[in-house]
């Protein structure tokens, strides 16, 4: 068993098998987050972290397989319901309300965990000075990569015990890369567990305790880098090759 | 002469409120959902025979009314509920077939009991009319007048000043937005659905007030609705009631002018040229294309 | 593979095992099933447009009734026996898709598209109502007995044979077509609009075309219409109609050729059915659609295709 | 070549179907020792459901007759059929009746289209047909098979246009109509009736289903200056008419046609001044309804109509009245056609009814070989200056109680 499936772990998901009507894309994927850790899913385009990480949030219906959060199983369940838990998404489309304001859509990232939100908006506002001075800005109006810090704002919003972000520096330009790599980095300071999927091998295993590769829907290779640094040659030879 | 004119714009005026309503009622549910209800004729048309039945069975008319938009409420939120969800995410086709299905059974079980009798709604108020001038207005035209402008108030409220306007706009904005910040998109489609369906119940009591009933009502007046939308700007709440005035206006000018044949497809020829030529009609941001 | 081709010749069986229908039925049944077979074209051409290239039109009843005034005013005013007819009320049905199709091409879309042209039918009803002159206004006209060749179709045996000759061209066609490369660009279009356009698919063409063939396969059956029912008045084009004929569509199979056959044939048939219910018909009518969207989406062609892959439908996914 | 041999005998076959004649309906199809089949088609679906009293009125009389033993000692049978108001399924309909049921004949479907559809196959089969259809053109030219117990549009619209005529002050009119074939049935008649007559059309003006006001066509009618206005309106539209005709105080006098039930349409305008003296329509029966002298009908439409089939509230309504006629002249032609009925013997008998008195129609019924529409005379009602439903024999003249 591997080490990362014994108890104590924030979630825990085992043999998660998903896809849809006609066609199956994980095949049973066994993963845990244990508190305060940030793991990585690597893997190519196809291979099933989307759908992973879809299957985690609700999105997607598990066809098989159980995910435990905080001792609870939540497989199955809406997203609404899950999010209620404090798993909180941040999808790759970032789905922001595009005619509603900065303040507004973060506004809405509160509504359905409550909370104080002024002070949770002024701490967002605090950690993304950026969005502070654009706060009655509508949210088309503005870059990707301001719109990916909504994104990351209104999910901290829903005080979130774990973070799953969706490819966060898919198509940014590289100065918001670094920006939002280090948004990620103070989260994870600030002790918020994560489920990444990034292509970034670079970004990823600056931020992650342990990665996951996943190929054709089945992890093929899971290792804890905090002991020491991975070899990037390696992994992206058993990403692609 | 312009004694004629501004009676015309009057009654137009009057005709067009009650056009407006239907719209408003169906923006309403569209905005929420996204999904037209091609159905929701019926439910302006239920709405009307249900209060009938609740006066009917001796209830006062205030009463009547709030258990009839309650009625209407539960069959809307249960329509969406059993038989919207489970094929929401299918064909835009299936959804305005579903719509359109819905509308039909409800107008066929209608028929079925009042079907071969003309049946009208005793008003709750004593009709009365006053000349202005050179123009007449009757109680009805005042009641409902004050109704929809009264109705618009809080709508528009309620759409942008209150937090559940936010979550509305939200969730027309983005349904998997919502979903990502812990909103039940499928309850909250339901109750909106049911929202839409007990204005559309009010604009059929109304509308009841004027006209007997009869089963056929409301798929009367849905056309209509959809030309105010269209001419307002679909999704547009203010949009919604002008393009209902200016559709009940250019009824009667036509109409009196030109000829009565043109009453009927006043509504068809504006949504025809408004989609043609703009298609995001008076008011509309969403522009009404999409490729 | 080539086991598959040889059953799907075995289609040719069904028009064939139906010859001898009418030694079978009496007027009243044969009328029913002439009824069902006029039904088949006006499926198929409305699934063109809207199961097969995707778009929400609503105005298959107009091409419908177009059709059968084209058959009724040549036949009526002009004295041309009906078979020669067949032809124009199709080419009237195609340039009334034309016509609909136009803000297709201007980009209008979904419910906005329904909108329109539901309003484009209702326009050309009050056209048949008020162009009293050719139309015969409300009152309609009684259009002569259908001729073929100089021989009169006296009896709906008569017709059945007529019919059927048209409906498998019209199957046989429409399958041609959406096999074709103008199949293939739909289907693209359905899927992917944009993404049909930026492989530099002329999409507007092919949208235009489909309306034009859906449309001419639809005025076909108007022209059936007027030689089966031989009165043509507004009130049978009406919205009414139309959920009809969408009712054709989702019953049979959104997009599928042989959904429209089924479609065709079960809701001509389930009236005739109801018809001991009397004033309960359009509630059970209603319910059976709303049954059938909900547990069978892909309609009763679905069925057929669980069991045996002969009968699985080409030109469409989902 | 098997499938040659199939393809040969299939083709065989059909020849020999297409040759084959229709089997016609035989001459006493429906009728045995004990019972006479009769079809009973209307629209109990679709828009014009309003008018489905009219199939009721004719099968109270019916079961009324086989309570008291029937005719010749067999009783009726009816099979009901629903046209929904539409040509398509209104052929179906009627060939389920005739090949299906092997009715005798049909009676009934208010709805002309539904009844011009099927006529040439009635023509054909020779099946007979009494009804109550307002075209005219069912009947005239003759068809030897088909009968109208009552007025058709013909009469209807010339006794809405007499009426108002027999008012010598009356010279000006306003026609208006729904687009459809009933309403044109009602005003063509009319109209043709007032030019014919001294009178002067001077505005024709269209009001749809479903309209919600009438302020563009009643300020037409006020600025013509037209005097009576003959409206061929559903019971609806005609409602919303004379609202409005009083909102904006138009004068005119207005002949409403039959597709409106006189009792509750006065009722539902709700204002009494806007009826008084100023709403009529033709009348079709021999005294008001209520009345003694028609109160054995009222009491046979409850006593043998079911409950679905009366009225949800109130008294059975004049649409009752005026189907009932179609029951008493076909009962009367099996009366008069003897033990052994034909189909010939049927036509024959009703053609030898001369001045019959149906108990309930303003007329007496007369047929001949080329008279196939057997009433003509109609009296008008309206409500007095008192407030009093009165029938009239003509203008100012009310018809003695």
């Amino acid at each position: 068993m591997p080490e990362d499936l014994l108890p104590n772990q924030l979630l825990t998901a085992r043999g998660l098998e998903a896809g849809y009507p006609g066609k199956q894309i994980l095949f049973g994927v066994d993963l845990a987050v244990a508190p305060a850790e940030v793991v990585v899913l690597l893997g190519a385009n196809g291979s099933g972290k989307s759908t992973a990480l879809n299957t985690l949030s609700g999105f997607v219906r598990p066809w098989a397989g159980s995910i435990r959060f905080e001792g609870a199983e939540i497989a199955g369940r809406p997203p609404h319901r899950i999010f209620r838990r404090g798993i909180v998404q941040v999808s790759q489309a970032r789905d922001l309300f595009p005619d509603l304001t900065v303040e507004d859509n973060l506004r809405l990232g509160a509504w359905a965990r409550g909370g104080a939100v002024d002070a949770l908006a002024e701490d967002v506002f605090r950690s993304f000075p950026r969005l502070a001075e654009r706060r009655r800005q509508m949210v088309r109006l503005m870059s990707g990569g301001e719109q990916q810090m909504v994104a990351i704002g209104r999910a901290l919003m829903g005080r979130p015990k774990l973070l799953l972000l969706d490819e966060p520096s898919g198509g940014l330009a590289p100065v918001f890369v670094k920006e939002i790599a280090a948004i990620i980095a103070e989260l994870k300071r600030r002790a918020i567990a994560m489920v990444i999927v990034e292509q970034n091998i670079k970004l990823a295993l600056s931020i992650a305790d342990r990665f996951l590769i996943l190929r054709d829907g089945r992890v093929t290779q899971r290792q804890d880098i905090r002991a020491g640094a991975a070899d990037e040659q390696d992994i992206v030879r058993s990403i692609y090759l | 002469m312009l004694a004629v004119f501004l009676q015309l714009v009057v009654s137009g005026v009057a005709t067009g409120m009650l056009y407006a309503l239907v719209a408003l009622s169906m923006t309403v549910g569209y905005r929420a959902t996204t999904v037209v209800n091609f159905g929701h004729g019926d439910m302006v048309m239920a709405g009307a025979y249900a209060v009938f039945v609740f006066v009917g069975s001796g209830l006062p008319f205030a009463p009547a009314l709030l258990l009839g938009l309650v009625v209407l409420f539960l069959f809307g939120l249960g329509t969406q509920r059993v038989l919207m969800r489970p094929i929401i995410a299918g064909p835009h086709l299936s959804l305005a077939m579903m719509a359109l299905a819905i509308g039909y059974a409800v107008r066929g079980g209608a028929r079925l009991e009042w079907g071969s009798e003309v049946t009208t709604l005793q008003r709750p108020y004593a009709q009365d009319a006053w000349m202005v001038g050179p123009v007449v207005f009757t109680t009805d035209d005042l009641v409902i007048a004050t109704f929809v402008i009264l109705l618009l108030l809080v709508l528009f409220l309620v759409f942008n000043v209150t937090p559940v306007g936010r979550l509305i706009r939200a969730v027309f904005q983005s349904q998997r937005g919502a979903a990502l910040v812990g909103i039940d998109v499928h309850a909250f489609h339901g109750v909106m659905w049911g929202a839409g369906a007990a204005l559309g119940a009010a604009g059929g009591v109304l509308l009841a007030l004027i006209v007997p009933l009869s089963p056929d009502m409301g798929v009367w007046t849905l056309l209509r609705g959809f030309a105010a939308m269209t001419l307002g700007g679909f999704g547009s709440l203010h949009g919604a009631v002008i393009g209902g005035l200016i559709l009940g206006v250019m009824e009667k000018l036509l109409g009196f002018y030109l000829s009565t044949v043109f009453i009927d497809i006043t509504a068809y020829l504006i949504t025809i040229l408004v989609l043609l030529i703009r298609p995001s009609g008076l008011f509309g941001r969403q522009a009404a294309v999409r490729v | 593979m080539p086991r598959l081709r040889v059953t799907r010749r075995l289609f040719w069986l069904v028009p064939l095992a139906l010859l001898p229908l009418p030694l079978y039925l009496d007027q009243y049944r044969q009328y029913v099933v002439n009824l069902m077979l006029m039904y088949v074209p006006v499926g198929i051409g409305f699934n063109v447009v809207v199961g097969n290239l995707g778009l929400l039109a609503f105005s298959n009843v107009a091409f419908f009734g177009i059709g059968a005034y084209t058959s009724g005013v040549l036949a009526l005013k002009l004295g041309v026996p009906w078979w020669l007819t067949i032809l124009p009320a199709g080419l009237m049905g195609a340039l009334a898709g034309c016509a609909a199709g136009i803000p297709a091409l201007r980009g209008v879309r979904l419910f906005y598209l329904a909108i329109m042209t539901l309003a484009f039918g209702e326009l050309l009803r009050w056209v048949y109502i008020r162009w009293v002159p050719v139309t015969g206004g409300s009152f309609g006209m009684s259009v002569p007995p259908p001729s073929v060749f100089g021989w009169t179709l006296e009896t709906e045996g008569h017709k059945f044979y007529v019919f059927l000759v048209l409906v498998v061209l019209m199957v046989v066609l429409t399958d041609r077509v959406l096999r074709s490369r103008f199949g293939r660009a739909f289907m693209a279009i359905k899927d992917n609009e944009l993404a049909a356009a930026a492989m530099g698919i002329p999409t507007d063409r092919y949208i235009l075309l489909a309306f034009a063939w859906g449309g001419f396969v639809v005025g076909i059956g108007g022209s059936m219409y007027a030689a089966l029912v031989g009165h043509v008045t507004p009130i049978a084009f009406d919205l009414t109609e139309l959920i009809l004929e969408f009712a054709v569509i989702m019953v049979g199979g959104l997009g599928s050729l042989l959904g429209s056959v089924i479609g065709a044939a079960v809701i001509t048939a389930a009236p005739e059915f109801f018809r001991e219910w009397l004033g309960f018909q359009e509630l059970l009518f209603g319910l059976l659609i709303i049954a059938v969207i909900l547990f069978l989406p892909r309609g009763l062609a679905s069925l057929l295709a669980r069991l045996h892959p002969v009968f699985v439908d080409r030109y469409y996914r989902d | 070549m098997h499938l040659q041999t199939a393809v040969r005998a299939f083709a065989a076959t059909a020849l020999l179907a297409a040759a084959a004649p229709a089997a016609l309906a035989d001459n006493t199809q429906g009728i045995t020792d004990k019972t006479i089949k009769i079809g009973n088609l209307g629209p109990f679906t679709g828009e014009a459901a309003v008018f489905n009293p009219l199939n009721y009125g004719p099968e109270a009389y019916l079961r009324y007759v086989n309570d008291k033993g029937g005719v010749h000692g067999r009783k009726f049978e009816t099979v009901f059929a629903d046209s929904a108001c539409n040509e398509a399924k209104g052929i179906a309909a009627a060939k389920k009746l005739i090949y299906e049921d092997k009715v005798f004949m049909i009676m009934g479907n208010p709805c002309s289209g539904v009844a011009m559809a099927i006529k040439p196959m009635l023509e054909k089969e020779g099946i007979p047909w009494m009804g109550p259809a307002a075209n005219p053109k069912l009947t005239r030219p003759t068809v030897p098979a088909m009968f109208h117990a009552t007025y058709t549009g013909i009469e209807s619209g010339q006794n809405m246009a007499k009426f108002a005529l027999s008012n010598p002050a009356i010279k000006k009119f306003a026609l208006i109509a729904h687009s459809n074939d009933w309403a044109k049935g009602y005003c063509d008649p009319a109209e043709a009736y007032i030019k014919a007559n001294g009178g002067e059309v001077i505005l024709s003006t269209a009001m749809e289903r479903g309209s919600t006001d009438a302020t563009a066509q009643v300020l037409q009618i006020k600025q013509s200056g037209a005097q009576a206005v003959m409206g061929c309106l559903y019971q609806h539209e005609l409602i919303i008419l004379l609202r409005d005709m009083q909102k904006f105080g138009a004068n005119a006098v207005v002949v409403g046609a039959l597709g409106a039930d006189f009792d509750q349409t006065v009722q539902q305008v709700g204002n009494p001044a806007a009826v008084r003296e100023r709403f009529f329509q033709p009348y079709q029966f021999k005294a008001k309804i209520g009345s003694k002298s028609l109160q054995d009908f009222h009491d046979i439409f409850v006593k043998y109509l079911k409950k679905e089939e009366l009225p949800k509230a109130g008294p059975p309504t004049n649409f009752y009245y005026f189907g009932v006629p179609v029951g008493i002249v076909t009962v009367e032609g099996f009366r008069r056609a003897g033990p052994s009925p034909t189909r010939e013997k049927w036509i024959a008998a009703i053609e030898s009814i001369k001045d019959l008195d149906t108990g309930v129609l303003a007329d007496k019924v007369s047929y001949s070989k080329d008279n196939h529409v057997g009433v003509n005379r109609m009296f008008a009602v309206g409500v007095d200056k008192d407030g009093k439903q009165t029938v009239y024999t003509q203008w100012g003249k009310p018809l003695p109680e």
